[in-house]
């Protein structure tokens, strides 16, 4: 019989829940099992997995911990949260690593089999936490994980014995379903559809772990209480799940389909992009070239030499891959052709830390290219904005015959959130013109502009009559010619700059979250939205003149930047680098701006961000 | 206006651009010019179906010079501008133009690449030994002991050898032809155009500016027969102004005999451009320096396997669709 | 403080850095660290005289773990900054260690100009076809038709042979061992540091994670008698259980043949190490695999000539002095 | 008989002089030798070179003119000039390409023997304009060069006929010696060395052209006045002529022998920077070792490992190489090694305009990697200015163990200006420190810094007890070993950012020309010195309130820069760029700066920085 928990048990709004363990124990598949379930039950989420650095460090140490965090809420969820409300720990490792991410009074769940005299060491505890008193300001629960799972899969039939304890963390999961008042449901039928057929055996004892994990929780009585999470009002439609890197990936296809074109997708595997390509390889039959060149440089030239043959071309990489890119980037706009470049920022300089998130790239991508060499640059600012973001990229490129440079980082690459998933009958078309007659009587001009967005026509080889030569060398206006001349060079620098400023009149303005002016604005781009966001909420929860305007343009900006600076008393930009945007704000606008920076690999947590948010307003 | 061009009637004349030629007078590159353009009018391909791909160089002008398609890109890196060409529109014919340096210092990565998967692209590799372009230094292929701009004392670097270099990247075909050589350019171009996949193509070219002379051995007339042998599949290897000398194998390596008098005709090396150590031995000479196809083998081009397998996953899973994709794994429903 | 080292008494342990080494248990790179050591430890020289360069991917986590001087540079391009360290000073060992992403693929053109140049480094590739380090993409040597997360429905790639590059590159020393050919491993390794120049080492290695087995046709201990052959100089080549086996030359390739059934002895192959063609023939052989030295040859070193070109100079001109430097020309005197 | 020129012959302070002719005319060595004559006579003298596009084009065409502009001054000469008061034009297309530079009354020199209706033709004339009427404006002197030349060296024994016509550049050449009163000696000096030996016929035909144009000159009464300009009153001293190049490579030498060390030079050519490797390729005996790389990427990454093992490291480039370069700089940053990289820049973006001058590098060159990578910008704004920062970007390289990036231009590679050569014994030495002993007890730290400077312990290889091991991944701090630690991160990002910054208090503080205070301060770097400095100080002459600041330190900026702008009511910043220094000065300081920009590959002219001055002072 199900004790129901105490009914003054309160209505949370919002939880955070980390699940942590080695890099063997199944974490990711835990989170993701855990965010599957609430998603189903009509809860708000964002996630952020973390992985250990790239090489498997040895079981049982801090190198070697995998966590995944979630944030579930009845509300609109942002981030996956400052702090964790419940901490899953499997082994000593995973609690220390954690602990000081936790508030006082946070729910711990450990598995007290792990805590080892040999699990302790490696983790560098001299005494044990469980019993030493060190865990005093918070709920801990124990729980014999190891033990009980094993009791409960003891007499699956068939089963290897190198299985048994893999489905502790299926145990863990049931557990908190539980706690949670989430439905196993989804998940037993997603052990049924991965190894079902497989491996019944394995099938079985996961299945069983999961539903002992839960029945422990009605039956053990541990918990003071049960987290009731109302359900999100979401707009109807068909949801799922979406990273950043699938959103990226899905964003392109849409774009090439929605020109009636091959996508042609240069890379060479480099971490956090790597996925992109993962994603796409697979879709072949969307017309999908996957191209895994020999470098970054060969990357970017075969998408150079794939968009001159009329494909929709696209790239994607991380910083020390950008530099290598650079050249054949600048040629691209030299040629004038229309290509996307993605960016998964991650934590520099050089190799830098190569799993984490930094936003650091931004400056580089305006200016790292030799000569004056405008491009375009967007930032989607959250996993499913990177789905429409993709595609806008396609048609900016298009519109103004441009590279595009799509920023994106390390964060947003592998966080999730619900996505709404759209009819793609309703993605507008991405008009493509590729002309078939001499646009100068009797001759063919490949450097004639459109009056109008000042792109020059995609003429595509294989096109009769429209024979033409293209090159990294300034050229005579109109022929495209090679030129020398010191007036064509001038004017050639300038309508390539003029082009990239004319798309402001097509982009939307920039949106204010808040007073249309006040005290404080504060002003970010890319994955620091949700942050960002959720902090300027609570201030203004707390009656604080705040308004918040997220770039998801950085070149061309939005037409209407520098008039909504100057609204607000104070402007505050928040960044995970050394003040880029700040920079560059200031240069264009001469408007003062309060830098918050953060170089830690890691997200901003709200909390940063509101104090920082107070001290400006109220502070002064 | 109507844009309709007869293949059949192209002349050398309808692949002359209209800009002006801007090398040296008497420079090597001119003569290829004209041999290409010669070749290309008699391919029966129609003059839009052409793109012609370099880098920088004297040499990587060349596209301007064509009246096809054609991009002068960027130092090093026309292989793989030609590779995503070739992939993105597999119906091009895809030329690259490159210099010694252009392709082997600062491009080597590409060429080696390109040429072990076999793309179907043809690279022509204008080879003068220096820097054309930025006025005389060491290229890859100067020979020990040159004095160049960078090199005053002499050089003190081993050159690379293209033929051993693509044949150790696993390249198709493999040629050498030189640029004073006229038909037999002509006809190793052919050669190159008719293989099936990569086609790599060494010219010796004369350089009048910087490094005049380096190939005259070869290539003035009256030496010419002594020092240069030409590969003809299933013909021993035969030189000399009467054909009076030839190649024979002795210890694992070749050596100059003279017929009648050192070895008969049965002696000889019989040229098999199917023999990858053949060949390899062949790149090892230099007097005579064989001209012609060193190695020639048929492999399915990787363009032909990427869109095999394009074609094969959409007949296993149906012509993708966007609704399907956004829709894979986990949805759930809000009404 | 005193630092004397004494090179006599260095053992394995000697050259173990206190860092925690971080590979996947079982992956082949522990035994290849675990042998460098323990080779290092008997070259009779001191530590300091080591530098460990290596690129980035697992393998080229290798400098950590060394208790010698070491730099973990950028993908790719460890040959380049090895060849600065032995440039600025020549009395330093030289080693690269490299994966084949790192070497193959972005670092290609460093790898082959090292090759022709023969600075006295020695790369050892470790070769695990596959990208450890980013996860399980496709390598440069990843057999066609290999799935992987970038080639989900099989490779279109046509791979590369590492040891036909480096011959083709013109390396004077091309060898390759197998990570759990630990003594074979240990003699080749000590023949690359022996050899005066440019030395490349492919070593065949278990990524137990992405590629796990790759190379177990060879390495298995019941099968690797029948699909290993030993190069040794001057030796037949014979292979199998009993030394039964043997390869002769027919029609210009290599073929296995059972001794005393198809062949006798004085038919088998003789192993010459100063052959290119024959190297280059080994080179394609896969079912027997050769390792062991497939070419060796001893040319002056690239910093040799440079540093004899230096000494040349001085010699001739006299030590350089600024004073002169800044007078040479046209000068005038105001007074 | 020499006949002197009208006593009432004006004295010019100034004089500016192009020789034009076709490629093969030998204009570059006839303007050298005017330059040696012109400074051996006590003048001063600011040269430029300009050559045709890098491939020679047809003789005759206007692609193939080449030309040499000098300004010739009894006071400081800043620049080549703005526009030529002397023309000497030996073919129509070099008379139609220069006309454009000239002010109405210039004189012109025209070899009218190469007035045939074919070089007309070749020049694009359909009249021949110097029947036509359409030189009225200017002062034309007609010489039948090619035949007086002719007569001339009829007589010499043994010219090969091929070379009767080459020595017509030392005919014209002796004709202006006359003009400006220069004695030929130094000319024909030259002359016997460069051909004595190796052609005496050559060297005889040589002698007699100059001569033979220097008597035309006495004799033929062609000039209304000989052109006097008085010597200039040089600091004593011996001087030579020295180009930009010339004097960074003469400056890397100094460098590397004031620490006793070894140069290691690496390079891969590319206009215009390819020079600099050809000056210090000869110097084998300085301990100079240049490595001709496969790439810019290896000739970086070398430069990276000779510094690893204790070599003065430097690598020159233009932009393209630049951009190849960024990754293994940032290796560099990272590992916090010293060197020194040259980019001499030129026209962009892509392939661009590789023979001619721009200043577009500079923000790639302070944000063109990933993640925050903070390092030394320098940029020399004379010749003879490149050989001082040369030396000094070592000497702050060393200090702070860091890179230092010194921006050059096509301006500056190929002009030169007399130099008074410095003694060598008084050129401070540059201190290197590489430890012998461990810095902590039993360990050595790497990264242990120098309370001071910040900068890390230079340990190089081959040094018993400090093997240790560097890489671009994240570090931690004192130890260098690999850390994801987000403080340590933080921390170190810091650390490298501070120890530029802190570089500002060794540098001199930037130096105003002019006023204290006041109207307008124009604020430059780089190559536009000259055009700045002449435009202010006229400005200056007419009384205007206008003073100059030119930046020689980008990065970090001399500290007194922030307090010197704001002392001005208005900023002008010229570049040849579209705005770069400008955009950093607005962006750091502050303050709103008008830009004047121009692209067009070619230096400002002096007037168009006055004509701008002017404007803001006057104008409103
Ligand atoms: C990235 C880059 N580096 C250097 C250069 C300068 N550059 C142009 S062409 C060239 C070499 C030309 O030699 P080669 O390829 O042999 O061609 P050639 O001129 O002899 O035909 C160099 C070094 C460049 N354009 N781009
Ligand atoms: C410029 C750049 N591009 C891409 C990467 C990502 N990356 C790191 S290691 C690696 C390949 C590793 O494969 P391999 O060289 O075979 O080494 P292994 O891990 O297998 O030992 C890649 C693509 C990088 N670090 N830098
Ligand atoms: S420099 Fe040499 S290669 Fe270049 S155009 Fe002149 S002759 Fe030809
Ligand atoms: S991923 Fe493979 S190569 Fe890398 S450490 Fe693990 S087993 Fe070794
Ligand atoms: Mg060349
Ligand atoms: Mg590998």
């Amino acid at each position: 019989m199900e004790k129901e928990a105490p009914l003054e048990a309160p209505v949370w709004q919002r939880v955070v829940v980390r699940f942590a363990g080695d890099s063997g124990d199944g974490m990711q598949l835990t989170g993701n099992q855990f965010s599957l379930a609430s998603v189903l039950a009509h809860r708000d989420i964002s996630t952020l997995p973390e992985f250990p650095a790239e090489i498997r460090a040895p079981a049982g140490t801090l190198g070697g911990v995998s966590a995944f965090q979630i944030q579930v809420g009845g509300q609109d969820v942002l981030t996956p949260g400052d702090q964790p409300d419940v901490l899953v720990a499997m082994n000593p490792a995973s609690l220390k690593v954690s602990l000081p991410e936790l508030p006082r009074g946070a729910l711990i769940i450990v598995n007290t089999d792990a805590f080892t005299p040999a699990n302790l060491k490696k983790a560098g505890y001299t005494t044990n936490p469980l019993e030493d008193g060190s865990l005093r300001d918070y709920q801990v629960i124990p729980v014999p994980i190891t033990r009980l799972n094993r009791e409960a899969v003891k007499d699956v039939e068939g089963l290897d014995k190198k299985f048994i304890d893999r489905s502790k963390n299926f145990f863990a999961l049931g557990l908190v379903y539980w706690l949670f008042d989430l439905k196993p449901d989804p998940t037993l039928a997603w052990i049924d559809r991965k190894f079902g057929k497989r491996n019944p055996a394995v099938a079985e004892a996961n299945k069983r772990a999961l539903m002992a994990g839960y029945n422990y929780g009605i039956t053990a009585e541990l918990f003071q209480h049960r987290y009731r999470i109302p359900s999100v009002d979401f707009p109807p439609g068909t949801y799922r799940r979406i990273t950043g890197n699938e959103a990226l990936a899905m964003g392109l296809v849409t774009a090439a389909q929605k020109a009636g074109k091959m996508l042609f997708y240069g890379a060479y595997p480099i971490t956090p992009a790597s996925d992109i390509l993962h994603h796409l390889a697979p879709l072949r039959h969307y017309d999908v070239l996957t191209f895994q060149a020999e470098d970054e440089i060969a990357a970017m030239a075969a998408a150079v030499g794939a968009a001159f043959a009329g494909a929709f071309a696209a790239v994607g990489t991380s910083g020390p891959g950008m530099l290598l890119k650079a050249e054949a980037l600048n040629l691209a706009v030299m040629a004038e052709l229309p290509l996307v470049v993605i960016d998964v920022q991650r934590g520099g300089p050089s190799t830098g830390l190569p799993t984490k998130v930094e936003q650091a790239d931004l400056l580089m991508a305006l200016f790292g290219r030799n000569g004056e060499s405008p491009l375009v640059v967007v930032a989607p600012s959250t996993p499913a904005d990177a789905f429409d973001m993709a595609i806008e990229a396609f048609r900016l490129a298009v519109r103004a015959m441009t590279p595009v440079v799509l920023l994106s980082d390390g964060f947003l690459a592998n966080s999730s959130e619900p996505w709404r998933i759209p009819d793609p009958e309703d993605i507008p078309p991405i008009p493509v013109r590729h002309p078939s007659v001499r646009n100068n009587g009797g001759r063919f001009l490949p450097y004639k502009r459109d009056p109008e967005t000042l792109a020059r026509p995609w003429a595509i080889p294989g096109t009769p009559g429209l024979e033409h030569r293209i090159g990294g060398l300034e050229k005579e206006p109109e022929t495209g010619n090679v030129s020398y001349d010191p007036q064509h060079h001038q004017r050639m620098v300038k309508e390539r700059a003029e082009k990239i400023e004319r798309l402001a009149g097509v982009i939307p303005e920039a949106e204010v979250f808040g007073p249309e002016e006040g005290d404080l604005l504060v002003v970010g781009w890319g994955s620091t939205f949700g942050a960002i966001r959720e902090a300027v909420r609570q201030a203004q929860d707390q009656g604080l003149s705040v308004a918040h305007m997220h770039l998801r343009y950085l070149n061309p900006m939005p037409r209407n930047v520098g008039q909504v600076l100057k609204r607000y008393k104070h402007v505050l930009v928040p960044e995970l680098n050394m003040g880029q945007l700040a920079w560059l704000l200031q240069a264009r606008y001469l408007v003062p701006v309060e830098k918050l920076n953060k170089v830690q690999g890691r997200p901003f947590k709200t909390v940063e961000i509101l104090k920082a948010i107070e001290q400006m307003v109220d502070g002064r | 206006m109507t844009l309709t061009v007869n293949p059949k009637v192209l002349t050398k004349k309808d692949f002359a651009s209209d800009q002006t030629v801007r090398w040296c007078p008497g420079c090597g590159d001119y003569a290829i010019l004209s041999t290409v353009q010669k070749v290309f009018a008699q391919l029966g391909l129609p003059r839009e179906k052409f793109v012609v791909v370099s880098g920088i160089g004297c040499s990587s002008r060349f596209p301007y010079y064509m009246n096809t398609y054609g991009f002068h890109t960027i130092h090093g890196r026309a292989p793989a501008v030609a590779t995503g060409i070739k992939l993105a529109n597999p119906d091009l014919s895809v030329w690259v133009v490159t210099g010694d340096g252009d392709a082997l210092s600062i491009g080597g990565n590409h060429l080696i690449h390109a040429a072990r998967r076999n793309a179907d692209i043809k690279v022509l590799l204008f080879n003068n030994a220096i820097y054309g372009l930025t006025k005389g230094q060491l290229s890859p292929t100067s020979p020990r002991g040159m004095k160049t701009k960078s090199s005053p004392y002499g050089s003190v670097e081993r050159p690379v050898n293209p033929i051993h270099l693509t044949l150790g990247a696993g390249a198709t075909f493999v040629a050498r032809t030189v640029d004073v050589f006229q038909s037999h350019m002509a006809e190793t171009l052919e050669a190159a155009y008719r293989h099936k996949g990569f086609a790599f193509v060494e010219i010796l070219q004369n350089c009048v500016i910087f490094n005049h002379g380096m190939w005259f051995p070869y290539t003035e007339r009256d030496r010419r027969h002594d020092h240069v042998v030409y590969l003809e599949p299933g013909k021993p290897l035969r030189f000399g102004k009467a054909q009076e000398k030839g190649l024979v194998m002795k210890d694992g390596k070749m050596e100059t005999v003279i017929l009648g008098e050192d070895a008969a005709e049965e002696d000889l090396v019989v040229h098999d451009p199917s023999s990858p150590a053949l060949a390899f031995m062949l790149g090892q000479l230099r007097d005579p320096l064989p001209v012609g196809v060193f190695y020639q083998v048929e492999q399915p081009t990787y363009e032909e396997w990427m869109y095999r397998q394009m074609e094969d996953v959409k007949r296993q899973k149906g012509k993708g669709d966007l609704k399907a994709l956004y829709h894979a794994g986990d949805t759930w429903v809000v009404e």
